[in-house]
């Protein structure tokens, strides 16, 4: 094949695998709304857990909301490679010729589309439940906007270093979490600071530097694992 | 300095000697555990080394 | 391609697992038109070499080489010309037969759609094509995953046990796709328990542990 | 790139076995000499800080042992790389036998910062960025160590934790700087300024020296690590079998 | 006991898989010594007809008895004299060889641990008892399954294809074990596409979707 | 079989399955360690994401920790019964001479002793970290100590029922948070109100009601669903 067919032929399969991914959670659809349920499950036990109060609530707002994002995201990796490791579909991903890397890209791409968007979605909601004013709710959506990807991103590498091994599932989160708090903590910082009127712009900037070297390398190094993870 | 004041060190003592205390401890325990790991190795080793022979014994008879 | 680098060539490799040797010094040239059957007792290693001959495992020691450059250097082209299929169907059971084989095609590098239908129709699935693989059975899943072989243009197979499960007709089946195969110079390597019969093309039986090798006819 | 095939030689498994062999001694002396020096430097010879007091003693244990943190991770990172890239057994195997130990020092870090940070800060632990990113840098340690132990075959073990130790390595600058990119209540950096060192001689020198010193018995221990698990990696080597069969009961 | 009653009696058993009719009204008598063959196409309901003998699916029509008894009323008796082997192997990939056997044989209900490696020994897995499975090859994996057949004293077998992935070592060795189970009043049911020689006692043959039922010899 | 010895081979079956199942938890050793792990990082995630202020921390701690111990109950109920599915042991279960649900009761007490003990013992340090004071410790324990068998209990419905469906985790964490509601509601509450030197019997009664309530009905209530999952 000529170079410009492979590449070409390469966009076909990452569409194609983009497809089959949402295809496949359309099939499971009442498992296409979990993530998002353990979000909203999450964020209700707070008030019922620690207390009702509205000056409380406001002031765990952001934290509160920010963490059960992160554990849903964390918790819906498994969706991510699981299944393709079991029956097969993997190696013959590792054995196609196209790059490992745009392929597990279109995999990590069609995950966030399932379970970061509908969180981002949800989160004003979320918010007003927990007394978060409207500033703060902004920069929920925009630190949501740029953090989610950075967490299907980085756990897909923690996904691809854990299959192969049986009930991996807890060493993920050993792997993966420690990498996380980062988003987490600039994150909440940022919606703490809107809501005290500050600048966010240094978060902001610091979460959009996460994002580009996670997409950069993130495809490459699941890429890697997962080779090693078939073997 | 009498070593009563040494010991106390200026009211700091249970600070200072824990850290002083766990180091000893941790990095002690750190350096001599691979010795008991190899010994064990070797014994592992040596048994297996031993069934293999008998097996090849046994299957060239 | 005929000349001295053509095929699937094994140099001296040797596969251990789990501290136990399996074989050594292993040496084979695979060209076009030829046909290689691994056999051996349960545990001689079968399914450790084909998967280093696809590139799914590393040897120990020694390379595989495809049209003479390291299958790692010519992943692209090596890749373009392969089907392995496994122990493992890479079968999603969600998803129908034609669902399922549009993504294998795609994978694979070939874009047109065509065939798929008619493909099913050869392994004996006609009127399952609609429906999700789960509730196929044991066989018919396995006919699915053999589908693939009536749509690749690859020109080396590599198949595991592909006859577990299947009845006494897709086995002929197979066997008749084989022989057409090699006759148009494909290559195939192929374990299987049960006996294999083709028709035509040079046969080569590797046997191991002892990495013995011989020619069939 | 390739490497010379001396390299590929010189580390080879039954090579690096002799040689270590030999090096340990040497290692373990230097280690014990420098560390009583500084012991005895640090608790007796160096005078009592104006401000704290004697409790700046665990200096000698808490620096130290945080340099080594950071220090050993970096070695594990590079040396995965190589291992990665040229597929040298003994670099995988530096790798994951330094693990245990740059988590003991990480730890060691914990601890004693924290013993520290009562009588200074009057709390045991804070959420400063600093402090923060140390707990990361053992968490990372101890994720390694966990997929090793969970990877039963060497070679893919060492792959997939050097994915790891790679990623994780955005962490160190992190810990570093972190005293200076976010206000704290840990200290800056006072002993890098050498043009105007902010610390006392008398206290600076058995600093440097403790250091030293971690530095030697990391060396001696890692190599004693290494020589074990070698033996179990190469164990189907003939060379191995002469080895074990040698040593005596 | 070989009274009227005694076997495993099927009585007018449907069954209909995904608004599928696979088989009606059959009605079959297994008593001891005999074996019964379940034949078919990939998809005839081989595996469906052994999961409702077993109790492991419910007919849609009909109904299974057990010494004259229906399975779901005598449900101790009947699964202290079955044994089922199905397509998945029921090995923890974790656990070796004998804690695999050890498990299973107190599942089963009976407690001695001695016999365990005696049965290992017999399907050729003589130096791999102490290994974890998930180090095994595919035939070996079954071997280890395939073991309960020396522990047990259950009556009455239902293996469900087998010989998947099994070398004609192992084959003829399994071979061998029924036809003395049979010989010694036990009762078979068997699935398999590949050939099945049997020496001794009275062989029924069921081909499906027909459900015409054939004595052999 | 007589009956006094068909009860005694039960014992030996009950007694088998959970050495076998610890032996696995001991196999897996770092896997062991992590429900505990999990349950470290999502306490240790809220002073990261909210606030380390003493007195902020003091107030969600009986929240955050009892909310962390369900996740963690929750997330590990996955090792319960998913892979003796899909192994094929389950069907053995089922077609075992024993009582299924004494067979399920020992696999429900294993799970807890590899996850809830760990979790009760790690509490207290956790509540230190959260600067709890010593009642409100000894309360976390005890409450501990009648709630995580019951996480345990009743998770092993959920479990059994959503076992056969694919990736049927999320649906999981739907059907079992409702019923951990409660036990989450009275423990932190039984914290709360220690701290600030109340009475806790009611809550502890209320915990013990559930408790033996949970271990009559759930082995049961998991032994049909499995059937039905199996099938
Ligand atoms: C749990 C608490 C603490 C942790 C995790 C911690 C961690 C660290 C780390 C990682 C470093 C090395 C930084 C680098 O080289 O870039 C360091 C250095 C240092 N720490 Fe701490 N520390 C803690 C508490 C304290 C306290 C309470 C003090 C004294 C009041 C202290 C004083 C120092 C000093 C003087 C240095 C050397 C700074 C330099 O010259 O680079 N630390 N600590
Ligand atoms: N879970 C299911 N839901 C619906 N239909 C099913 C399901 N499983 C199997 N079937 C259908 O039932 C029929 C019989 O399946 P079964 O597994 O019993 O066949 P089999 O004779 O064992 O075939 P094989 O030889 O391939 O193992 C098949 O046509 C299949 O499509
Ligand atoms: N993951 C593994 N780790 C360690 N050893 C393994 C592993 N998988 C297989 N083995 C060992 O390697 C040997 C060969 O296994 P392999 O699967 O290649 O055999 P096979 O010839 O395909 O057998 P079968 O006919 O049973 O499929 C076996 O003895 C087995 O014990
Ligand atoms: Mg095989
Ligand atoms: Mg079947």
């Amino acid at each position: 094949m000529s170079a410009p067919e492979q590449i070409s032929s390469t966009m076909g399969a990452f569409i194609a695998l983009i497809k089959r991914d949402l295809m496949l959670s359309y099939r499971h659809r009442n498992e296409l709304l979990n993530p998002l349920l353990f979000f909203v499950i999450v964020v209700t036990l707070f008030p019922l857990g620690v207390s009702p109060e509205k000056q409380l609530l406001q002031t765990m707002a952001p934290g509160v909301i920010w963490v059960a994002a992160l554990l849903a995201a964390m918790l819906s990796l498994d969706t991510l490679f699981k299944s393709d490791y079991e029956d097969g579909t993997l190696e013959q991903m590792m054995l196609s010729p196209h790059s490992n890397a745009v392929l597990v890209l279109a995999k990590i791409i069609s995950h966030w589309l399932v379970t970061g968007v509908p969180i981002i979605l949800m989160a004003p909601l979320l918010g007003l439940f927990m007394f978060l004013p409207w500033d703060g709710i902004a920069a929920l959506m925009l630190t949501l906007l740029l953090g989610t990807p950075v967490l299907s991103l980085v756990g897909a590498i923690g996904m691809a270093l854990t299959l192969g091994l049986n009930r991996g599932g807890m060493l993920l989160s050993l792997l993966v979490l420690p990498l996380y708090i980062p988003v987490l903590i600039f994150s909440a910082s940022a919606v703490d600071a809107s809501m005290a009127g500050l600048d966010i712009n240094g978060q902001l900037y610091f979460l959009g530097a996460l994002l580009v070297l996670s997409i950069t390398l993130a495809p490459l190094a699941a890429a890697t694992s997962l080779k090693i993870s078939v073997e | 300095m009498s070593p009563s004041e040494f010991f106390h060190m200026g009211g700091y003592a249970v600070y200072v000697w824990s850290s002083y205390g766990l180091a000893l401890v941790l990095l002690g325990w750190v350096l001599i555990s691979p010795v008991f790991t190899k010994k064990s190795i070797i014994k592992e080793l040596k048994m297996k080394y031993r069934q293999q022979e008998r097996q090849r014994q046994e299957d060239s008879r | 391609m005929t000349d001295a680098a053509a095929g699937l060539h094994l140099k001296s490799i040797s596969c251990t697992r789990g501290y136990r040797d399996l074989f050594t010094g292993l040496d084979f040239r695979l060209c076009p038109g030829q046909a290689l059957r691994v056999e051996g007792k349960n545990g001689s290693g079968k399914t450790s070499l084909l998967r280093i001959m696809a590139g799914l495992a590393q040897p120990l020691e020694g390379e595989v080489l495809w049209q003479g450059r390291k299958i790692h250097h010519s992943e692209s082209d090596y890749f373009q010309n392969l089907l392995f299929l496994g122990h493992r169907a890479a079968i999603k059971f969600e998803l129908t037969a034609i669902e399922n084989l549009c993504m294998a095609k795609s994978l694979h590098g070939s874009k047109s759609e065509n065939g798929i239908e008619e493909a099913l129709y050869q392994v004996g699935l006609y009127g399952f094509e609609e429906i999700p693989c789960a509730q196929l059975s044991a066989g018919q899943k396995r006919r699915v995953a053999l589908a693939q072989l009536f749509l690749t243009r690859a020109k080396c197979w590599i198949l595991d046990e592909p006859y577990t499960s299947l009845d006494v007709n897709a086995v002929a089946m197979l066997e008749k796709l084989f022989t057409q195969h090699i006759d148009n110079g494909g290559m195939l390597v192929i374990t299987s328990h049960q006996p294999i019969t083709l028709q035509a093309g040079e046969q080569h039986r590797l046997v191991l542990p002892k990495t013995r090798l011989e020619r069939l006819e | 790139m390739k490497l010379p095939a001396i390299v590929h030689k010189f580390s080879s498994p039954k090579n690096f076995y002799t040689m270590s062999g030999k090096m340990i001694p040497w290692f373990m002396w230097s280690f014990l000499i420098t560390l009583f020096a500084g012991l005895y430097y640090g608790l007796f010879v160096a005078p009592p800080d104006y401000q704290q007091g004697e409790s700046y003693r665990i200096m000698y244990i808490h620096v130290p042992a945080a340099w080594m943190s950071m220090f050993i991770y970096m070695v594990m990172a590079i040396s995965a790389s190589v291992g990665l890239i040229w597929r040298i057994k003994t670099a995988d195997l530096m790798a994951s036998v330094s693990a245990p130990i740059g988590a003991a020092f990480t730890f060691l870090a914990l601890v004693t910062g924290s013993l520290w940070g009562k009588p200074m800060w009057g709390t045991y632990w804070v959420w400063d960025a600093r402090l923060t990113s140390e707990l990361i840098l053992l968490f990372l340690y101890l994720g390694f160590i966990a997929l090793q132990a969970a990877i039963e075959d060497p070679r893919n073990a060492a792959r997939a934790g050097a994915v790891l130790l790679i990623v994780g390595v955005v962490n160190i600058p992190i810990i570093h700087y972190s005293v200076e990119w976010w206000s704290t209540l840990h200290q800056g950096a006072t002993v890098g300024k050498f043009d105007k060192p902010s610390m006392h001689i008398s206290m600076l020198i058995p600093l440097l020296v403790m250091a030293t010193s971690f530095k030697l018995y990391y060396a001696a221990s890692v190599l004693m690590r290494a020589r074990g698990e070698i033996l179990r990696r190469e164990q189907n080597t003939r060379w191995v079998k002469e080895v074990v069969e040698n040593e005596s009961k």
